[in-house]
């Protein structure tokens, strides 16, 4: 690979369109639009790009740049791909576009909404492959703004509430981390993420954290913890979340859903196991607790939500709850089952990838009908919509089985691993989550059912039209992608089995 | 010419390739679609025909071709295709049927809006069904077996627009899944220990000796060994698929599907992927046979269920009065049976009974299909009667189908298949229950056949709908009839005296035993028969029914009984009042968790958040700014004291400076004081 | 007569001839001026004894020489304004008539 | 040849010194300094003159002065003659030895400023440590000067003009301080020499790393230029001469000889800034590419200093005059707070020099946005409720 | 040596005592400043540059500016700049209290045994100021520009008009 730096040109080039929209305050409604789509497809492109460049079958990070950045604080701008990030950035790269379209006939601003929409694309970008704590934390932070913003200006009735919950919420969760990272610092003298897991796989972070008190390093795990498992949300703190969800624009949703809550996972995978395995080891008990909760209750929940897009944004936490489930019970085990702890990872990072296409899509969907049915989007305001829109629905029901796990759509090769590795690290933990996996295809199919099913009624009763072609430009790809990625898994397996081997081979006791 | 295993996935390949030809045609090409479909299903039929001559070469053979899907870890996830006798015979029967069922369509759907759209999923159906049968893997299988769910989930729910449709498909889709569960379970136990999910690799499979001898030698702290909790988990899965007890309830719910549906679901794919999955992992099921200390063989819980299905659903059927819904419990009750000859030890039986039923079942469904379609969708068979002579075809096809279901001696292939159940669960020395309960439902069910058939085709018509019925078009007919010579032929491949097919399933010559090893059992259940047929004949076709409200015969005798058996022994009414009660009462205490518990938290820490600034700035006001106020005032009073003491006059306070300063160093120099 | 001590007669001069203007002159600007001088003189002294003292390179004298006279800016933008205010107030630039501080 | 070219200066004096004996070699070489930049400047001033009035013309349709030889290059010299033979008139109530003083020392001072300017590789007069802080020192005094022919002159126009004149030089050293700080900043030294060595290199070859050629030297050299306009009292910013309220400023009560002084100074201290100016953002003696280095190094700095000369008259020529409490405003709320911002930009220049890579381009956008949006903002401010005024009875 | 020292120090002491003496304020003020600038000769000969020059930036270029603003600000017409003569009694005084100090300092200088340092010039960079006031002297220095910030804001505020407080008054 040459010298241009290909992650900077990845992270940079959305907030280059931010600025160019920011910078044009007169552009017309059309062209701006135009251009914040052409810059969020510069991610898929240059991912690919990278991809192409990416030598699949090395587990470290590739395409490196490390520049010193602050000197005295001995912080550098350090950017890498690793399979993980990579994986993450094609999910970015796919999702946005998407999200953009999603919110194509939305008049309120366009030009703001793109803006918003781009910064917030870099900033979870920059996340997925900032290699050093502080850019890494600015970028986390930074993503929050836009998203506020988006959820804020552009959301529904209730939307101020639940951006400032949402904000609140995490930025809450984040100041523990920030205390944690503050503390690493004084004891280490380095954020780097590469040096503080060499330092912890030595087992000297936990011994130079204690050396400033003994109390330090399970604060610090305990502040780290927190701050991602808001992010995820790890049950059970994942009350902003249906609020939220429900409340942002459609493009917004789709975005948090399919981007940003893979954050906090990438956090939990990239930061707080490396960093902390015998912490997480200790706590892993409880914490499988909580991601079955997770699982249990997200499930259980979403049968509750007579509004459809709280209905989707609880199966996200059931869903994220799986990848968590499998970390932990793998951070549970420690090494002893290498076949089933591949598998649990491998599995988590597929249904990372998988949940956003699927809950992304779902989200489209449901503001599909939202704008058929002139804002309402109740379970039971619509009636026979497949009648009336069979292709819409052909689509829809795409998302929808691609969510609840059928085989030979994507969802469920991903769901199919977690539980196989976590069957094989700790059985009762996969059992009790087979609970879950049974509830999502009930509330799923009710959504089905009431929605599109029957006779016509509510909002299907009058005109309902079937799906336009800017629904199809985006619901096709994402179907033909759910088709693919679930008939050929090694796509994307492929592209970070080294560094699940890696993991697995590597584990401390 | 034969059939390299290599290319067996063609099989279910075609009718993939005609469903997503389906999928793309518009609702005008009709032909496209259902010439695809049909054109599919018959090369499938073909090659599955290859495929069969392929596996008989040697019997005993498990041939594969295995593939890597993808990376996992250090090593690769692999998949792959299987052809044995087993597999082989299931595809031509699946192709077979499916081909027939597909042409009935053609006639049945035909004033369908969306004709292309029911062969589409048909074709789905069908290649979903032959991915469960060549898959050399439970995942693929596992694979297949949604996809048959998902399939039938379409189909049933075809008339959506139909609430009771719709309701039916998802309870379907809902309950199989529950089975799935236990099968998703079971497997990923069984990757776990033996570390692969393929049948059969070169010794290295899930089914082979050293897989097995692992399984069963390692035992859970109950007792149970290994083996037999992933096989009972396994068999979860065939439970739901197959509709057995306690599963079946969707099964009779699932008649609200096109009636070509309810043939295919019943006949050839979706109810015998069950039986082909207990039949396919058989020896894992029985690995635990050799065990004595065990509290519990898989096989033993395997025969107990299907003994209870094939009774309950024979003694349902007696009281049900819509023409498909008897047809569905008394394959509900067959099915048992088949579960009934895995259990106690014959799965030769119980697929060649499979096969059998699948003819006439088939043959059953369709030729109901007939009826309903000339009787312009009336299935109340109160409301029928009388159309024997209007539809002579149907009625002739219709007739073998109930013979050979009823076990009608010597002609018929249910008899056979059915007598080598009874004489192998004779020769099980668990228990004799499960004998006692199949010849019962042999009563039963020649019993309610007769009653189907009387109701229906004798006496004479009860409503407008069966006065002016009219026969079929011949596109429905000759599916009919080639499935009634079929029905009667089938059965001569498995018989005492012959067991070609018994013996080519097992790959081992079994010699033919005497006509008069069994005769005991044949004789007792020839009576049975006969008894059970006659009793229908006394009671329905002697005295036929002359108005649609009129009273059946037995309610006339015991009503109370009749309504509970009518309603299916409530057992709806019971998974609502149990499983969906914990369930929804779980989603509601999840949802209030969410609302009241987990927000009312996150509400009360911002309230405190509130309160501590109210608190802190009282504080400030009170305490802080307090106490400066006052240090402040004392200040300003100590300053008024010495501010006497300054004039005002600049100079002076300089010169006052300048003076001090010299006298200062005088005192101190001359003073000698340094 | 050494050199410093040269250094230190003029410097004390200065510092007298300074006293003498503050002390003599009743314009209230003249009375700042005599003081500015007085800051220089001592000034002067910081420098030279940095240059004839016993570590020149420790820069102390001309440190402590930038820190006066930047303060005496400020004394001088401060004393000239409070002139001004005072001038404003009493019509009068005369020292001995600036003895209230009431206004 | 380049070299021979480049020390030809050098080579002339030494020339000359040679004549004299050992013991007074180092005076003969100063005053050589002194002779050699009073006659050079005396002679750019004459022709500075000669140039505006041309370029003026030019700029007003009209040719300019042309009748004193060939294209009327003679005309300073007729001008000179004319000054010196006019009679030299003191008001009665003058302070008669402040008078005299006032243009006496206002050349004096301007000519002292050249004394730390490099003029070329070789050429600069004094080479001082604290070369900045001499020019502004030398700088300062020149208003003592403008304030003694105020005072002096008796006249309250003098004395108005004399005070608009000291408000106004204060108001603008502040923003002409905050503009050269940055550069002391990122090259560490006060010695004007040294500044214009650390500008030296190229990248490419072709672009010079001179000051201005960054966010904050480009926003420091304009606020050095505006600042140095005012300075020099040059239009828009000539309010103590304007001469439609204040006939002719400090110097309406002086004529001939004296008259011609205070013009000179002028001229010498635009000189002087201009050349400082050129010093510290524009690469001083530095050769714009690499390759044209062959030209010797004052050839470049009179080049530039012309240059920047000539843009300040094409502002006299286009600018209209400023109102007092415009102009004050200009400094105080526009000028200084852009000139802090820029000084904390170039102290994130400094820290942020060790960024490489695409952190450069970071680097700069941030560098540009703090100037430029506090720049629009700034702007804005001020220029609100600001509309093109409207004549009510014209149409 | 000594010589240029002596010819300094008369300079400015001369030119001290007269503008201390002269009645007309704007003419003792010119005079200060040329008794600055020899003070800032002095630091020249010294060899301290930077002192010298901020010396004249700081006294020549601000601080006579302030002086002379603050005279024409204090005066209704031109005649006021030059002051009625002081009292006798006050003079004689100011001499006695002025010569008494004189003759104190110049004995205390005379009378000490002072060492006398190195004879040549000691150099000492800007930069190696600056590299004191950044480093070790920061805080000086820090303290020092509060100081001027503090001082320039109180002098806008002091000479500030406020109409509505004179007219109180």
């Amino acid at each position: 690979m040459n010298a241009f730096p290909w992650l900077s040109a990845i992270v940079f080039t959305p907030w280059i369109g931010a600025l160019i929209l920011a910078l044009l305050p007169k552009l017309s409604p059309a062209a701006s639009r135009g251009l914040a789509l052409l810059f969020s497809f510069s991610t898929l492109a240059f991912g690919l790009l990278a991809a192409s460049g990416f030598n699949a079958s090395q587990a470290g990070y590739q395409l490196v740049e490390q520049h010193r950045w602050i000197s005295s604080l001995n912080v550098d701008y350090h950017l890498g791909l690793d399979g993980m990030s990579l994986l993450l950035v094609l999910l970015t790269g796919i999702v946005s576009p998407a999200g953009l379209l999603a919110s194509w006939r939305d008049e309120r601003d366009t030009r703001l909404f793109g803006l918003f929409f781009l910064l917030l694309q870099g900033a979870a970008l920059g996340v997925f492959l900032a290699l050093d704590f502080f850019p890494w934390f600015l970028f986390w932070e930074l993503s929050l703004v836009p998203a506020f913003f988006l959820i804020k200006l552009w959301g529904g009735p209730g939307a101020t509430r639940a951006a400032y919950q949402f904000v609140v919420y995490t930025i809450g969760g984040s100041a523990f981390m920030l205390m944690g990272f503050a503390a690493i610092y004084a004891a280490t003298g380095t954020l780097s993420f590469v040096q503080l897991g060499q330092l912890a796989a030595q087992g000297q972070l936990v011994a130079k954290l204690s050396s400033l008190s003994g109390f330090w390093p399970t604060a610090v795990f305990l502040g780290v913890f927190l701050g991602l498992a808001v992010k995820v949300p790890l049950f059970p703190f994942h009350s902003w979340l249906p609020p939220a969800y429900a409340e942002a624009p459609t493009g917004g949703s789709m975005f948090l859903t399919g981007v940003m809550s893979k954050m906090g996972v990438y956090g939990f995978l990239r930061i707080l196991w490396p960093l902390f395995p015998t912490q997480l080891h200790a706590a892993a008990q409880p914490l499988l607790w909580l991601a079955l909760g997770g699982v249990v209750f997200g499930a259980f929940a979403a049968m509750r939500q007579t509004d459809l897009k709280r209905m989707v944004a609880y199966s996200s936490i059931n869903h994220l709850s799986y990848c968590l489930l499998a970390l932990f019970a793998v951070a549970a085990a420690g090494t002893t089952n290498t076949a089933a702890t591949s598998s649990a990872l491998s599995g988590a990072l597929l249904q990372m990838f998988n949940h956003g296409l699927s809950a992304s899509a779902l989200f489209f969907c449901v503001g599909a009908l939202e704008a058929r049915s002139g804002g309402l989007r109740g379970l039971n305001d619509f009636g026979g919509a497949r009648t009336a829109a069979p292709v819409f629905a052909g689509l829809c029901g795409f998302a929808m089985f691609s969510s609840l796990g059928l085989p030979g759509l994507n969802g469920f090769i991903g769901e199919f691993l977690i539980f196989r590795g976590v069957w094989g690290l700790t059985p009762w933990a996969a059992a009790v989550g087979c609970l879950g996996l049974f509830a999502t295809a009930l509330f799923l199919l009710t959504f089905w059912q009431r929605v599109f099913h029957g006779p016509r009624k509510g909002a299907v009763a009058g005109e309902f039209a079937d799906a336009s072609k800017l629904e199809l430009t985006v619901l096709v790809p994402l179907a033909a992608l759910m088709l693919l990625f679930g008939l050929l898994p090694q796509l994307l397996v492929g592209l970070f089995n080294p560094l699940v081997a890696t993991w697995a081979s590597h584990l401390l006791p | 010419m034969n059939l390299p295993v290599q290319l067996l996935w063609l099989i279910p390949a075609l009718p993939l390739v005609a469903a997503g030809i389906g999928a793309l045609t518009p609702r005008g090409g009709r032909p496209i679609a259902a010439g695809a479909a049909i054109a599919a299903l018959i090369g499938s039929f073909i090659l599955s025909c290859l495929a069969l001559k392929t596996a008989l070469v040697d019997p005993a053979a498990h041939l594969t071709a295995n593939f890597s899907w993808f990376d996992l870890g250090t090593g690769t996830f692999r998949l792959g295709w299987l052809l044995d006798p087993l597999n082989a015979f299931m595809c031509v029967m699946v192709t077979f049927v499916g081909t027939l069922i597909f042409i009935f369509s053609l006639g049945y759907m035909k004033e369908d809006a969306n004709f292309t759209r029911f062969f589409c999923f048909l074709s789905l159906f069908a290649a979903a069904m032959l991915g469960i049968v060549v898959a050399n893997s439970l995942l693929l299988l596992f694979v297949s077996w949604e996809l048959v769910g998902l399939a039938s989930y379409l189909l049933i729910g075809f008339w959506f627009h139909k609430p009771e449709a719709a309701a039916a498909a998802k309870k379907a889709f809902i309950t199989t899944r529950i089975g799935d569960l236990g099968l998703l379970l079971g497997m990923l136990w069984l990757y776990d220990r033996t570390g692969t999910l393929l049948f059969f690799d070169n010794g290295a499979g899930c089914l082979e000796a050293g897989a097995l001898a692992g399984l069963s030698s390692a035992t859970l702290c109950s007792g149970l060994a290994v083996s037999t909790a992933i096989g009972l988990l396994i068999f979860c899965g065939a439970v739901g698929k197959s509709g057995q007890f306690p599963l079946h309830v969707w099964l009779p719910d699932a008649m609200e599907g096109p009636t070509p549906v309810s043939a295919l679901i019943h006949a050839a794919t979706m109810v015998a992927a069950g039986v082909f999955l207990v039949a396919r992992v058989y020896p894992l099921m029985s690995a635990d046979q050799a065990l004595t200390n065990v509290p519990l063989h898989a096989l033993t819980v395997v025969a107990a269920i299907g003994a209870i299905t094939a009774l309950m659903g024979a003694v349902i059927a007696v009281a049900q009065n819509d023409i498909k819904r008897v047809l569905a419990f008394s394959t509900v009750s067959q099915l048992g049976y088949m579960m009934l000859a895995l259990g106690v030890g014959s799965w030769v039986a119980a697929i060649f009974h499979l096969l059998t039923h699948a003819f006439f079942k088939a043959l059953l469904f369709l030729g109901a299909g007939s009826v309903i379609h000339a009787a312009h969708h009336e299935q109340d068979i109160r409301q029928l009667g009388g159309l024997g002579p209007k539809l002579k075809v149907t009625f002739a096809t219709f007739a073998v189908g109930m013979l050979a279901l009823a076990g009608f001696p010597f002609l018929f292939s249910g008899f056979w298949s059915k007598e080598a159940i009874l004489h192998a669960a004779e020769g099980w020395e668990v228990s004799h229950l499960p004998l006692i309960a199949g010849l019962i439902a042999v009563v039963l069910t020649a019993f309610y056949m007769t009653r189907l058939v009387s109701e229906t085709f004798f006496g004479h018509g009860r409503s407008h709908a069966s006065e002016h019925a009219h026969e079929s078009p011949a596109v429905m007919t000759v599916p009919l009839a080639i499935l009634a010579a079929c029905s009667v032929l089938i059965g001569f491949v498995g018989t005492p005296a012959w067991p070609w097919l018994q013996s080519q399933l097992t790959g081992e010559p079994v010699h033919p035993h005497g006509w008069f090893e069994g005769a005991g059992l044949m004789m007792l259940s020839i009576l049975l028969v006969a008894f059970g047929i006659g009793a229908g004949l006394a009671i329905y076709a002697r005295r036929t029914r002359v108005t649609a409200s009129q009273r059946d015969p037995i309610e006339a005798k015991a009503p109370s009984l009749f309504a509970f058996l009518g309603a299916r022994m409530k057992l709806d009414e019971l998974y609502a009042a149990t499983v969906g009660k914990v369930n929804s009462a779980l989603a509601v205490v999840s949802d209030g968790l969410d609302r009241y518990v987990w927000a009312g938290i996150v509400n009360f820490l911002g309230r405190l958040g509130e309160f501590a600034g109210v608190v802190y700035r009282e504080a400030d006001e009170e305490g802080l700014n307090g106490g400066f106020d006052t240090g402040s005032e004392t200040l300003r009073e100590a300053g008024k004291v010495y501010s006497r003491s300054q004039t005002g006059d600049a100079h002076a306070y300089l010169r006052a400076l300048a003076v001090g300063f010299v006298v200062l160093v005088l005192v101190i120099t001359l003073g000698g004081l340094r | 007569m050494t050199t410093l001590q040269l250094c230190l007669v003029i410097s004390s001069l200065l510092f007298c001839i300074g006293l003498v203007g503050a002390l003599s002159r009743s314009h209230t600007i003249l009375v700042l001026l005599g003081i500015e001088l007085m800051l220089n003189a001592a000034n002067m002294n910081f420098i030279a004894f940095w240059r004839f003292g016993a570590s020149p390179t420790a820069a102390t004298g001309v440190l402590f020489a930038i820190f006066s006279i930047a303060v005496a800016a400020a004394e001088a933008a401060v004393g000239l304004a409070l002139v001004i205010a005072v001038y404003r107030h009493q019509k009068s630039v005369r020292l001995e008539e600036a003895n209230r501080l009431k206004g | 040849m380049t070299a021979t070219l480049e020390r030809l200066p050098l080579l002339v004096r030494d020339w000359i010194t040679g004549f004299f004996p050992e013991p007074v070699r180092w005076l003969v070489s100063g005053l050589l300094a002194i002779v050699a930049i009073l006659a050079v400047f005396g002679l750019y001033f004459a022709y500075l003159t000669l140039a505006e009035r041309k370029f003026l013309g030019r700029f007003q349709n009209r040719p300019g002065p042309n009748r004193t030889g060939p294209f009327g290059l003679l005309q300073p010299f007729a001008d000179a003659v004319k000054a010196l033979t006019k009679e030299d008139i003191v008001p009665q109530a003058a302070d008669k030895l402040l008078h005299f003083l006032a243009p006496c020392l206002v050349v004096a001072f301007g000519l002292i400023s050249f004394a730390v300017i490099p003029f070329g590789r070789y050429l600069i007069p004094v080479d001082l440590d604290a070369a900045v802080l001499y020019f502004f020192a030398a700088g300062v005094s020149s208003e003592l000067a403008l304030f003694m022919a105020g005072w002096a002159s008796h006249n309250k126009y003098s004395m108005i003009s004399a005070m608009r004149a000291l408000a106004q030089l204060i108001s603008y050293e502040l923003p002409l301080l905050l503009a050269v700080v940055p550069v002391i900043m990122l090259s560490g030294t006060l010695s004007t020499s040294k500044i214009v060595v650390a500008q030296g290199g190229w990248t490419f070859g072709i672009i010079p790393h001179w000051n201005v050629l960054t966010p904050w030297g480009f926003a420091g050299f304009f606020i050095f230029m505006i600042a140095a306009v005012a300075e020099t009292n040059r239009s828009p910013f000539d309010l103590p001469e304007a001469e439609s309220e204040l006939i002719a400023g400090h110097l309406t009560e002086y004529s001939g000889f004296k008259y011609a002084l205070f013009f000179m100074a002028e001229y010498f201290g635009m000189s002087a800034l201009c050349g400082l100016g050129v010093t510290l953002f524009l690469g001083g003696w530095q050769a714009p590419i690499d390759i044209l280095q062959v030209v010797p190094s004052y050839v470049w700095f009179m080049v530039k200093l012309s240059c920047v000369i000539f843009c300040l008259m094409w502002v006299r020529a286009t600018l209209l005059r400023l109102r007092i409490d415009q102009l004050t405003r200009l400094a105080w709320k526009f000028l200084v707070p852009l000139g802090l911002i820029n000084l904390g930009n170039a102290a994130f220049w400094h820290l942020s020099a060790d960024w490489s890579g695409p952190l450069q381009i970071v680097r700069w956008a941030i560098s540009a946005a703090v100037i430029v949006i506090p720049f629009v903002l700034i702007g804005r401010t001020l220029s609100s409720g600001l509309a093109p005024r409207t004549y009510r009875y014209a149409t | 040596m000594n010589l240029i020292l002596v010819l300094i120090g008369g300079l400015m002491l001369t030119a001290a005592a007269v503008a201390m003496s002269l009645r007309n304020i704007i003419h003792s003020a010119l005079l200060l400043i040329g008794s600055w600038l020899g003070v800032s000769f002095f630091y020249l000969w010294a060899g301290a540059e930077f002192v010298a020059f901020a010396q004249v930036l700081v006294y020549v270029g601000a601080v006579s500016m302030v002086v002379l603003f603050a005279v024409l600000l204090t005066r209704r017409d031109r005649q006021d700049v030059v002051v009625a003569p002081e009292t006798r009694t006050r003079a004689i005084s100011a001499l006695l209290v002025g010569g008494s100090v004189a003759g104190l300092l110049v004995s205390a200088v005379l009378g000490t045994p002072l060492a006398t340092g190195p004879a040549e010039t000691p150099t000492l960079t800007v930069k190696d100021l600056g590299t004191l006031l950044a480093g070790p002297q920061a805080a000086g220095l820090l303290i020092a520009g509060v100081i001027l910030t503090v001082a320039l804001l109180g002098a806008v505020v002091l000479a500030a008009t406020d109409s509505g407080k004179e007219d109180a008054s």
